[in-house]
C-alpha cells in the first residue's frame, strides 16, 4: 500500500479532491503544510473528508496543526495525528510514496 | 494619526487583500512587513482577510516544532502603527468554522456583499 | 498614464515575471509611464545576474535590464526579501537597485495605476 | 469601476470563484496565464463562468490562449480577446485594478 | 528496449505525474527535462497526466506572443527515448472537453479506477 | 531504510524545504539513510551562501549545510535547474555540489523511498 502525502489546502486548490479520488482504496493519506486544515472537524472541507475516513487511513501533521493554531480544534473521526518521526515512520512503511502538490 | 493639511489630496486608499494560508507560503509574512512600511506614508491602509487568509489571524501558533517564525503578534501591533482597518469576510469564516473568539486581533465581520463594495472603492490594491 | 508594477514571484518557475514584462513594454510602447517596478518576495530573484537560461528560452533578467536601460526604468528589489533569499549587490544586474518597501508604497502613491503580478 | 485579473486556472484553484463572489457587478474581469481555460465554451469551469457574464464585462488574454493551443477553441458568449495593449488599455480605462492570485 | 539481464531485478517502476497547466508554471518542461533523462537507466518510465496536466499535451501551442519556450514538440520524441507508457484519465479529459484528436501525442486513456490500480504499482513517484 | 528526498522549491516562499529538513533530521535520528537530496526547480535556491534571514528567523541554507557536514550528507543541485536561476559555484554552500539529472534517477533507484517536497 502506498502513503500519499497532501501539503495544499482544500479551499484553495484540488489536491486533495485529486488525491481522494485517485489514491486506492486502503492506502494511507497523510495532510502536512497546509492540508492540516482538511483534518478539523468544524468545517466544511473536513465535513467532505470524514466521509471518506473508511476508504483510507488519515494522518495528520501535528507540527503543523500546532504552527497554525489548530491544535486544540476537533479532528474528524479516525485521523492520527503524528509528529516528523511518525512521519519518517509512515514513509517506511508503506511501499511507496506519493505527494499531491 | 497628525492632521497634515499639506497630504490633502494626496491620501489614497491602499488596501492589502490576504487570501493565503500561513506557513505554507510566505505571503502572509511579507504582506504585513508591507503593511508596517505603509503605515508611515499616511496613507488610509485597510487589510482584508478572506479566503484561506482569514487563518493568518487565527490565535494561539506554535511554530516550535515546524521552527518558524511566529509573527503572529505583529497582528496585534498594527493598532500601534494606526493600521486599524481590519476586515473579515462572514462566508470565509463560516466556511472554516471560525468565529470572532478565534481571532488574534478584532476585526470587523463583513458581508462578501459588503466587503465588495468597500474593495470596489479602493485606489491600490496590493493581493497575494 | 502612469503605471506602477509589482512582481511578485522569480523569472521561470512562474510566469508572473513575463507578463509584467509584457505588460510593461506595452504600456511604454502605448506613450504611458512607468513610474517604477518593484521586485518582491521571490520576484527578487529576477535580479540575479548569474542567470543563464538555455539558448531557445528567453532570457528574463537580460529583458528587464535592457528595458530599464533604455527606457531609464526604476526596477526596485525590495531590501528585506532580497537579503532573506541572498540576493546582494553582487548579483544585481544592470538597471536594478535595491532599496527599501517605502519605494512600493511611494510607486502606489505617485503612480495613477499599481499593477500586482504573482502566484 | 475595477478591472479584476485571474491568473490561476480555476479547475486548480479558488482564485476565480472568489473573484466572482467579491467583485462589483459591472466590474471588468481579464483572464491571463493558466485561467484563460475558463473562459472556454466547452469545459466545465467555463460553463460555470458562462452563468456570470451578465454581471461582468469577460476579457481573456489571447497570447495566453495561443500558447496553451486553445486560441481556436469556440469562447463563452460574451468574452472579448485582447492582446497586452488591450490589457494596458483595460488597466487605463478602469479606476484601479486588482489581482487575483 | 534492450534485454539487461545484469539488471535484472534492479529495474524499478518510475512513475512521473503532471497535474498543473504548462506555462504558467514551470513544472511542466522542468518534469520532461527530467523524463529524458531517466530513459536512458533503463527504468521502466511510465509519464500520467491528471487534473490540468492533461493541458500539457494540447496541441497546437504557439508561444511566438508569450516569448515562452515551445517544447511541446519534446512529448512527440519520447517515444525515440523508450518512454511509450503515456497515460491520461478519462475524467480530466471529460471535465476539459478535450478528447484524443485534441493531443499531441499518443496516450492510453484510463478511467480514474484503472488509473488508480497502475498508479498504486509504482515504485517511485515523482510528481509536480 | 535507504531515503533519498527531492526539493523543489526555494527557501522560505513555501513550506516544502522546512518539511525536507525536518523529514531528514528526524530519519537521520532514526537511524535511516538518506542517500541523496536533490534540489529541482526553485529547490536550487536553497544552494545560495548569500542568503541572510532576520536574526529571530531560521537559516534554511546553513542548517542543510550543517545536517550535510555532520552526516555526510550528499545534497546535489540541478546544473540544468540552477544555471537558468543563477545558481552558480560561487554560490554554493559548504556540503552542496552541482551535478545533472541523473543523480536524482540513480538516488531513486538505489533508494528504498523517494520523498518530494514541492509546491
Amino acid at each position: 500500500m502506498m502513503l500519499h502525502t497532501v501539503n495544499k489546502s482544500p479551499f484553495e486548490r484540488n489536491a486533495l479532491s485529486s488525491c481522494l479520488r485517485l489514491a486506492k482504496k486502503g492506502s494511507g493519506i497523510l495532510l502536512i503544510e497546509d492540508a492540516v486544515y482538511g483534518a478539523l472537524a468544524d468545517n466544511a472541507e473536513g465535513k467532505k473528508l470524514a466521509e471518506r475516513n473508511g476508504d483510507f487511513k488519515l494522518y495528520v501533521l501535528g507540527p503543523d496543526l500546532e504552527a497554525r493554531g489548530v491544535a486544540d480544534k476537533p479532528l474528524i473521526d479516525g485521523v492520527t495525528v503524528v509528529d516528523y518521526g511518525g512521519f519518517v515512520d509512515l514513509a517506511a512503511e508503506h511501499d511507496a510514496v506519493q505527494s499531491w502538490l | 494619526m497628525e492632521d497634515d493639511d499639506e497630504f490633502e489630496g494626496e491620501v489614497k486608499r491602499f488596501l492589502y487583500v490576504n487570501r493565503k494560508a500561513p506557513h505554507g507560503t510566505i505571503y502572509a509574512l511579507e504582506t504585513l512587513e508591507t503593511v508596517l512600511i505603509a503605515a508611515a506614508f499616511d496613507q488610509d491602509v485597510s487589510m482584508v482577510f478572506i479566503d484561506d487568509g482569514v487563518y493568518q489571524i487565527k490565535k494561539d501558533w506554535d511554530t516550535t516544532n515546524v521552527n518558524m517564525k511566529n509573527f503572529s503578534k505583529t497582528y496585534r501591533a498594527l493598532d500601534g502603527y494606526d493600521v486599524e482597518k481590519l476586515y473579515v469576510e462572514k462566508e470565509s469564516m463560516e466556511a472554516r468554522g471560525l468565529t470572532e473568539d478565534d481571532l488574534i486581533v478584532d476585526v470587523e465581520v463583513l458581508s462578501a456583499a459588503e466587503l465588495s463594495d468597500l474593495m470596489d472603492a479602493q485606489d491600490v490594491v496590493i493581493s497575494s | 498614464m502612469k503605471f506602477g508594477i509589482l512582481v511578485n514571484e522569480g523569472p521561470f518557475t512562474h510566469q508572473a515575471s513575463d507578463t509584467a514584462y509584457h505588460f510593461a513594454k506595452n504600456a511604454l510602447a502605448k506613450g504611458h509611464e512607468i513610474n517604477r517596478v518593484f521586485f518582491y518576495n521571490d520576484g527578487v530573484n529576477n535580479a540575479n545576474k548569474l542567470s543563464e537560461p538555455q539558448a531557445d528560452d528567453r532570457n528574463l533578467v537580460k529583458l528587464w535590464s535592457e528595458l530599464a536601460v533604455e527606457h531609464k526604468l526604476d526596477l526596485v528589489v525590495c531590501v528585506a526579501a532580497a537579503l532573506r533569499r541572498g540576493i546582494k549587490d553582487e548579483l544585481i544586474p544592470e538597471g536594478f537597485r535595491i532599496s527599501g518597501l517605502g519605494q512600493l508604497v511611494e510607486a502606489g502613491i505617485e503612480g495613477d495605476r499599481l499593477m500586482v503580478f504573482g502566484d
